[in-house]
C-alpha cells in the first residue's frame, strides 16, 4: 500500500463550497415563494455556479501531490476520540468537486426550463441544492462519519426527488424503494464503519480521518480488513446499484428527468466508487474483496446491459445502461485500477447526463411521452436535441475518440492486462450489447416515420435554449473529456498523471502498445456489429413497427420482464417482512405493549385512589405524621442506647 | 443545685404539652401559641446545658431562637389574618381545600 | 443575713411607699396644674379648718377612701377573673420598674456597703424596658375582659401604641447604653459624675473651654437621644397628647370604660407611677441620676479648682435630694405637657412612631457609634 | 430539700400546671395569658441558671413583644366563637403526646448528667461574655438572623396588607 505524503495546506475558502448551496436552499424555502418561482430557480442556478467557480478555483491553485483542509470545528471530542466537521480537497476530491458542481450547474439551468411548467419547482430546487450540499459533504468530508453523513443526506434527497410527484402513488412506492433499498446497503456500510473504528480502537488508534486511516491500516489483519471493505462494499452496491441491490435505480426514473440525470447518473450513483477509491488503501490490502468487486461488476455490467436491450421505456433504458456502466466502474475498482474508476465516473458523468438530459427533452416535447414505440423520426423535429443526444450515444457506445472510448478501453484493458480475461470478455460483450441497445434507442426514437398519434405530433417542438444549451456543452464534454486519459500510444493520460500522488497505479504493460492497440480494435469491432445489428433491426426497417418484437422467445421475455428480480425479491423479502409487521401491528402493538401501559397506568390509579385518602388537607394530620415519625426515630435511638 | 436531669425532664414535659396543644386544637391562634410553648421547651434545656456545661453556646443558641421565633410568630399572625379575612375561621379544619 | 434582707426589705418598701405617694400626690398636683393653666381654681373644697392648702392631705386620705367605698362594678357579660386581674397587671410592672433605678450611690456605714438601689442588676436598663413592656397587658386585658366595644378599641390601640414606642424607647437609650458602656443603671448614673473634659478625645480638644465644664450627663452626650427618649416615656404612660387608648373624645374612656371604685383607683395610681417610674428613667439616664454636679464622694470639685470638702451624710443626703428634685421636675413637665399639647390622631401617633422616631433613633445610634470608634 | 429545691418544684409546678392551661383552656386570651406566665417562669429559670441576659431578653421579647402581639391579632380578629375539642383528637394526641414524654424522659435517665463545671463566675451568661461569643463565633449567623427579621417583616406587611382589588 502507499503511505499518502501529500503537503497539507489550510484553505478557508473550501467550507463555502457546499455552504452556499445550502444556504441558498434555505433561503428558497423559506422565502422561495415570496421570491417567485422563477427567481428562485435562478437563485438555486446562482448557487450552483458560484460554488462551481469556488471549485474549480481550489481546483486551478491545487498542487496534484497537495491537499487543501479547512477545520471548521470538533464535532466529536470524547477522551481521545475526535471527529473533525473539516473539509479536505485532494486530487480525487478535486475531480467529484468538478463533476458535482459543474454537471450540476448545467442540469440546474436546464431544470429552468424543464420545471418550468411545474408549480412545485421552488420545492424542486430546494431539494436539489440540498442534494448539492450533501453530495459535496460526502466527497468533501475529510473522515468517514462526515462521508457517511453525506451519503445519507444524499439517500434523503433522492427519496424526496423521486417521489417528487408525490400525487401518483406510484412515484411514492417509487421512492420508498430507492429508500429502503439503500437502507440495506447502509446498514453494510455502517457495520464496516462500526468494525473499523473498533478494530483500530483495539490497536490504540481512535480515528476516522483519512489521513490518519492511510497511516494505521497496517495494523489491522488481513481478515479483518477483508471483512470490513465487504461490509464497506454492501453499502457501496447499495448506493450504485450493483448486483444484488440495483433494482431501485430503474424505478427511481419516476423522478423528474434532471433528478435521473443528476442523482441517478452523473453523481449520486457514483458515490460507491468514490467511496472504494477514498478507501483505496483499505481496499487494495484485501485481494479477496477486490476480486468479489470485479466478479460483481462485470456481472452488472452484462446483466444490466442485456435487460437493457429490451425495454421500450426511453428512461428505463438509460437506467439499465446506468447500471451497467456502473458495473464498469465496479470492474476497474475490483482491477485495483482506481484511477481508472474515477475516469470512468468523470467520463460517464458527461455523456450520461447529455442522454438524459436528452431524453428528458424528448418526454418534454412528446410532453409526457416515455414510451419509444410511440416515437420515431424525432430528428426533424427537434435537431439540437438530436445531435447530441447521437454524440453522447457513440461516446457511451465507446466510438472511436469520444470520452467513453477512452475510459472503457482503459478499464477493458486493465482487465486485460491483468490477465482477467473472463472478465475481459465479459466486459467486451458488454460494450458490444451497449453499443446495440443504445443504437436502438437512438433508431426507434429519432429515426423512422413518427408513431405518435397526431395530437401529440402537433405540438411536437424543439426544447427552449434553456435545455438545449446544457445538451450541447455536455455533448462537447462527453466527446473531449476522454482526451484527458489517452492512452500511451496516443499523446498519453494527463489523467494518471493527476491522480498518481493519490494513487498507487498498478502498472499497466504500457511496453506492449501493440496488444493494448489490438485489444482496442476488438472491441472496436464488436461494438460495430452491436451497432450494425441495431441497424439491421430498428435503423433500416423501421417502417416494421416495433410492436412485433413480442414475438421473439423466452429469453426475451426474461430480459423484458427484468428476470423477474422484482418478483423474487417481493417474494422472498417483502412479503415476510410486511406479514411480520402486520402480526406485530395488528396484535403485538394493540394488546401486549399498550396493554402493558394501560395496565400500569390503572395500577397506578388504582393505589392512588387508596393512597389520596392520606392526605387530608389538615395541617393538625400531617403533623400527627411528623409525630408518629419522631417518636419511631426516638423508639429506635432508645433501642439501640 | 438542682440535677440537671430535672430540668430536661422538666422541659420535656413542657414540650409534650406543647405538641398536644399543637395537635388538638381547633384554633390556629392557639396552635401557634403551643409552638412557642414547645420553642420555650427547648430553649430550657439549652440553658440548662450552657449552665451545666459551663458554655455560652446555649445561650446564644436561645437567642437565635428567640429571634426565629419572633419572625415566625409576626409571618404566622399575619397569615391567620389573610385567612381569617378569606374565611371568617380561624379553625384549621375549614382549611382543606389543598388536598388531592 | 438578717440584716441585710432587713435592709433590702427596707429599701423595697421605701421605694414603694414613695412611689404611690408621690402617685397620690401627682393626682393633686394634677388638678391645681390644670386649674393653673386654665386659669381656674381647681380642687379647694377639701379645705380643713378653712386652710384649702390642707387638700393635699385630703387628696392623699379622701380621694382613695371615696374610691374604695365605691361600687366595685363588673360587665355581666365580661370576665370576671380577667377583670379583676387587670389592674394588678396595671399597677405592678410600674411599681417594680423603679426597683432598678438607683436613687443614691453606694454608701459605706461600718464594714457594711449599702447600694441604694433595690435590686442590683447588670442588666438594669433591659430590666427597665422588659416590665415597661409588661405595662400593656394591664390595659390589653382590661380591654378584653370588660366586653365593650369601646374599651375593645382602646385595647387594640394601646398593644400597638405601647409596642410601636417600646421599639423607638428602646433605640434611643441605646445611644446612651454605648456611651457609657455599660447596662447597669448604676453604672450609668456613677459615670455621669465626670465631667466632659475627661470624655472629649484630644481630635476635639478645641471644645475643652466651651463645654469642658459641664458634667457628662447624657442630656449633654445625646441630646437627641434625650428628646426621643422622653417622648416615648410620655408615649408609654398613656397621657395626653398619647391617650388614644383611653381616647375621651371618642372612646369614652377607653380601656378602663366598665372600671369604678377600687380597680378603677389602681389604673389611676398605675398611671402616675407610670409617670414617676418614667422621670426617675429618664433623670438616671440623662440627668445623672442622684448626682449633683461637681459633687464627689468626699464633696465638691470645681472645675476651676477649688475643692469644698464634705462629710459622707452630707454627701449621701445632697444626692438623695438631687434624685428626688430632678424627678419631681420630670412628674411636674409632663403634666405640663399633658395640659398644654393637643391630642395627636391615631395614625399620627403610628407616623410619629415608625416614621419619625424610630428613624431618628436609628440614626443617633449610627452616628454615636462612629463617634465612638473614631474617638478611640 | 433545701430552699432552692423547694423554689425549684414549685416554678415546674407552675410551669407544667400553666402550660397545660395554654392547651385546654377554651378562650383563646386565657390561653395566652396561660402562656405568658410559663414565659415569665421560664424566664426566672433563665435567671437562676445564670442566665440573666437571655432571661430579660426573653421577658422583652416574648413577653412583651409576641405575646403583645398575640393579643392584639385576638384582639383584631375577635373570634367571638368558642371552639370545641375533637374527642377523637383529645385520645389520640394526649396518648401520643404522653408517649413522647415517656420516650424523652428515660432518653434522659439513660445518660450521666454532666459534672457541673467550676462554678461559673458572676460574668458567666453577663452581656458582656453573650455579646463577646455572639459578635466573635456567631457574627455571621447573627447577621443572617437579622436578615431573616427583615424578611419576616416585610413579609407580614405584604400578607396583611389588605389589597385594593378585594371587595
Amino acid at each position: 500500500m502507499v503511505t499518502s505524503n501529500l503537503t497539507t495546506a489550510d484553505y478557508d475558502l473550501l467550507r463555502w463550497i457546499p455552504l452556499i448551496p445550502l444556504l441558498v436552499a434555505a433561503f428558497n424555502l423559506f422565502w422561495g415563494r415570496a421570491l417567485g418561482r422563477k427567481a428562485a430557480g435562478v437563485l438555486a442556478c446562482a448557487a450552483l455556479g458560484a460554488s462551481f467557480a469556488l471549485a474549480f478555483f481550489a481546483f486551478w491553485q491545487l498542487p496534484s501531490n497537495g491537499m487543501f483542509r479547512d477545520l471548521i470545528y470538533t464535532w466529536i471530542d470524547s477522551g481521545s476520540f475526535k471527529v473533525n466537521l473539516a473539509f479536505q480537497v485532494d486530487a480525487l476530491t478535486a475531480v467529484m468537486l468538478l463533476i458535482i458542481t459543474g454537471i450540476g450547474f448545467l442540469i440546474h439551468i436546464y431544470s429552468l426550463g424543464y420545471m418550468d411548467h411545474d408549480e412545485d419547482s421552488i420545492r424542486f430546487f430546494v431539494y436539489l441544492n440540498l442534494f448539492v450540499f450533501f453530495m459535496l459533504t460526502l466527497v468533501m468530508g475529510d473522515n468517514l462519519l462526515l462521508l457517511f453523513v453525506g451519503w445519507e443526506g444524499v439517500g434523503l434527497c433522492s427519496y424526496l426527488l423521486v417521489g417528487f410527484w408525490y400525487r401518483d402513488p406510484s412515484n411514492a412506492i417509487a421512492g420508498n424503494k430507492a429508500f429502503i433499498v439503500n437502507r440495506v446497503g447502509d446498514w453494510g456500510f455502517l457495520l464496516g464503519i462500526f468494525l473499523l473504528v473498533t478494530e483500530l480502537a483495539r490497536q490504540g488508534v481512535w480515528t476516522l480521518d483519512f489521513v490518519e486511516l492511510q497511516k494505521h491500516t497496517s495494523m489491522l489483519s488481513p481478515q479483518v480488513i477483508g471483512l470490513i471493505t465487504l461490509l464497506l462494499f454492501i453499502g457501496a452496491t447499495g448506493k450504485s446499484a450493483q448486483i444484488p441491490l440495483f433494482v431501485w435505480l430503474p424505478d427511481a426514473m419516476a423522478g423528474p428527468t434532471p433528478v435521473s440525470a443528476l442523482i441517478h447518473a452523473a453523481t449520486m450513483v457514483t458515490a460507491g466508487v468514490y467511496m472504494t477509491a477514498r478507501l483505496h488503501f483499505l481496499f487494495s490490502l484485501a485481494p479477496a474483496t477486490l476480486s468479489l468487486i470485479a466478479w460483481i461488476g462485470a456481472a452488472t455490467a452484462f446483466f444490466a446491459a442485456t435487460i437493457a436491450l429490451t425495454q421500450n421505456d426511453i428512461k428505463k433504458v438509460l437506467a439499465y445502461s446506468t447500471v451497467s456502466q456502473l458495473g464498469y466502474m465496479f470492474l476497474a475498482v475490483g482491477l485495483g485500477a482506481f484511477g481508472a474508476a474515477i475516469f470512468h465516473v468523470f467520463t460517464h458523468a458527461f455523456f450520461k447526463a447529455c442522454l438524459f438530459l436528452g431524453s428528458g427533452s424528448v418526454i418534454h416535447a412528446m410532453d409526457g411521452e416515455q414510451d419509444m414505440r410511440k416515437m420515431g423520426g424525432l430528428k426533424a423535429h427537434m435537431p439540437t436535441t438530436y445531435w447530441t443526444y447521437l454524440i453522447a450515444t457513440l461516446a457511451i457506445a465507446g466510438a472511436p475518440l469520444t470520452a467513453g472510448f477512452f475510459s472503457k478501453d482503459l478499464i477493458l484493458w486493465q482487465a486485460f492486462s491483468h490477465g482477467a480475461m473472463a472478465l475481459w470478455a465479459i466486459g467486451v460483450i458488454t460494450a458490444g450489447m451497449t453499443a446495440f441497445y443504445m443504437f436502438r434507442q437512438v433508431f426507434m426514437v429519432f429515426h423512422g416515420e413518427c408513431r405518435a398519434d397526431a395530437h401529440a405530433q402537433a405540438h411536437l417542438h424543439e426544447s427552449p435554449a434553456v435545455m438545449t444549451l446544457p445538451l450541447i456543452v455536455l455533448a462537447i464534454g462527453s466527446i473531449f473529456s476522454g482526451w484527458l486519459g489517452a492512452p500511451e500510444y496516443l499523446w498519453g493520460s494527463r489523467w494518471d498523471v493527476w491522480l498518481s500522488a493519490i494513487f498507487a497505479q498498478p502498472e499497466a504493460h504500457h511496453d506492449s502498445a501493440t496488444a493494448e492497440i489490438v485489444v482496442t480494435l476488438l472491441t472496436l469491432g464488436v461494438v460495430a456489429i452491436g451497432i450494425y445489428l441495431a441497424y439491421l433491426k430498428y435503423g433500416r426497417a423501421s417502417e416494421r413497427s416495433a410492436q412485433q418484437d413480442q414475438s421473439d422467445g423466452l429469453f426475451y421475455r426474461l430480459s423484458l420482464d427484468k428476470y423477474y428480480v422484482d418478483e423474487i425479491y417481493d417474494l422472498i423479502f417483502v412479503r415476510p417482512f410486511t406479514a411480520v409487521s402486520r402480526f406485530f401491528a395488528e396484535i403485538i402493538d394493540p394488546w401486549v405493549i399498550d396493554g402493558t401501559v394501560n395496565g400500569v397506568a390503572a395500577l397506578t390509579r388504582g393505589f392512588s385512589q387508596v393512597w389520596r385518602g392520606v392526605q387530608t388537607g389538615n395541617v393538625q394530620h400531617y403533623a400527627m405524621g411528623l409525630l408518629v415519625g419522631t417518636l419511631a426515630l426516638l423508639a429506635y435511638y432508645l433501642s439501640q442506647s | 443545685m438542682m440535677p440537671l436531669n430535672y430540668y430536661l425532664i422538666l422541659s420535656a414535659v413542657v414540650f409534650a404539652i406543647g405538641v398536644v396543644g399543637v395537635l388538638i386544637r381547633r384554633n390556629l391562634i392557639v396552635v401557634l401559641m403551643s409552638i412557642e410553648l414547645m420553642l420555650n421547651a427547648v430553649n430550657l434545656t439549652f440553658i440548662a446545658f450552657s449552665r451545666y456545661l459551663g458554655s455560652m453556646v446555649g445561650q446564644v443558641a436561645v437567642f437565635f431562637v428567640m429571634a426565629v421565633a419572633a419572625a415566625e410568630a409576626v409571618v404566622g399572625l399575619a397569615i391567620i389574618i389573610s385567612v381569617f379575612r378569606q374565611r371568617q375561621s380561624l379553625d384549621p379544619q375549614d382549611m382543606q381545600i389543598l388536598k388531592w | 443575713m438578717i440584716v441585710d434582707v432587713a435592709i433590702v426589705a427596707l429599701k423595697a418598701f421605701l421605694v414603694v411607699f414613695m412611689v404611690l405617694n408621690l402617685a397620690g400626690i401627682l393626682g393633686w398636683v394634677e388638678r391645681k396644674g390644670s386649674a393653673l393653666i386654665q386659669d381656674r381654681i381647681g380642687a379647694n373644697r377639701a379645705s380643713i379648718l378653712g386652710f384649702a392648702g390642707m387638700g393635699l392631705v385630703n387628696t392623699l386620705i379622701a380621694d382613695p377612701l371615696k374610691f374604695l367605698t365605691k361600687e366595685d362594678f363588673v360587665p355581666p357579660a365580661g370576665d370576671k377573673l380577667l377583670h379583676t386581674l387587670a389592674p394588678c397587671m396595671a399597677l405592678f410592672p410600674a411599681l417594680v420598674t423603679f426597683a432598678a433605678i438607683p436613687f443614691g450611690d453606694v454608701i459605706t456605714l461600718g464594714e457594711r456597703v449599702i447600694n441604694l438601689q433595690v435590686a442590683n442588676l447588670n442588666v438594669g436598663i433591659l430590666y427597665v424596658f422588659a416590665m415597661g413592656s409588661l405595662g400593656v397587658y394591664g390595659i390589653v386585658i382590661g380591654a378584653w375582659a370588660s366586653n365593650n366595644k369601646f374599651s375593645l378599641l382602646g385595647g387594640v390601640r394601646g398593644s400597638a401604641q405601647m409596642i410601636s414606642y417600646e421599639v423607638a424607647m428602646g433605640l434611643s437609650a441605646m445611644g446612651v447604653l454605648m456611651v457609657y458602656g455599660s447596662l447597669d443603671l448604676q453604672e450609668i448614673a456613677r459615670d455621669q459624675g465626670a465631667l466632659i473634659s475627661t470624655l472629649l478625645p484630644p481630635a476635639l480638644g478645641f471644645l475643652q473651654p466651651v463645654i469642658g465644664w459641664l458634667p457628662a450627663w447624657g442630656v449633654f452626650l445625646q441630646p437627641l437621644a434625650f428628646l426621643l427618649f422622653f417622648t416615648a416615656a410620655v408615649a408609654e404612660t398613656k397621657r395626653i397628647p398619647f391617650d388614644l387608648p383611653e381616647g375621651e373624645s371618642e372612646l369614652v374612656a377607653g380601656y378602663h370604660v366598665e372600671y369604678s371604685g377600687g380597680k378603677f383607683l389602681m389604673f389611676f395610681a398605675g398611671e402616675f407611677a407610670e409617670v414617676v417610674t418614667a422621670a426617675g428613667v429618664v433623670v438616671t439616664l440623662f440627668f445623672g441620676g442622684w448626682q449633683v454636679p461637681y459633687l464627689m464622694r468626699d464633696g465638691f470639685h470645681f472645675p476651676w479648682g477649688s475643692v469644698w470638702l464634705l462629710p459622707q451624710i452630707t454627701v449621701v443626703i445632697l444626692q438623695l435630694i438631687a434624685f428626688t428634685v430632678k424627678v419631681l421636675f420630670f412628674c411636674w413637665l409632663q403634666i405640663l405637657l399633658r395640659w398644654s399639647v393637643p391630642r395627636f390622631r391615631y395614625d399620627q401617633v403610628m407616623r410619629l412612631g415608625w416614621k419619625m422616631m424610630l428613624p431618628l433613633a436609628l440614626l443617633n445610634v449610627v452616628v454615636t457609634a462612629v463617634v465612638i470608634i473614631a474617638a478611640q | 430539700m433545701d430552699l432552692s429545691t423547694l423554689i425549684f418544684f414549685l416554678l415546674a409546678g407552675l410551669l407544667v400546671i400553666s402550660s397545660l392551661l395554654v392547651v385546654f383552656l377554651r378562650d383563646v386570651v386565657h390561653c395566652a395569658l396561660a402562656l405568658v406566665a410559663a414565659l415569665l417562669i421560664i424566664a426566672i429559670f433563665f435567671v437562676s441558671l445564670h442566665a440573666p441576659m437571655v432571661g430579660i431578653l426573653q421577658i422583652m421579647v416574648y413577653a412583651g413583644a409576641v405575646m403583645v402581639l398575640f393579643l392584639f391579632v385576638i384582639m383584631f380578629l375577635n373570634p367571638t366563637v368558642l371552639e370545641r375539642p375533637r374527642a377523637l383528637w383529645w385520645s389520640a394526641a394526649g396518648i401520643l403526646a404522653l408517649l413522647l414524654g415517656g420516650l424523652l424522659v428515660p432518653l434522659f435517665f439513660n445518660h450521666e448528667p454532666p459534672g457541673d463545671p467550676v462554678a461559673s463566675t458572676e460574668l458567666f451568661g453577663s452581656p458582656e461574655m453573650l455579646a463577646k461569643s455572639l459578635f466573635g463565633d456567631f457574627v455571621l449567623p447573627f447577621e443572617i438572623a437579622s436578615v431573616l427579621l427583615l424578611v419576616a417583616i416585610v413579609g407580614a406587611v405584604v400578607l396583611g396588607k389588605r389589597e385594593r382589588s378585594a371587595p
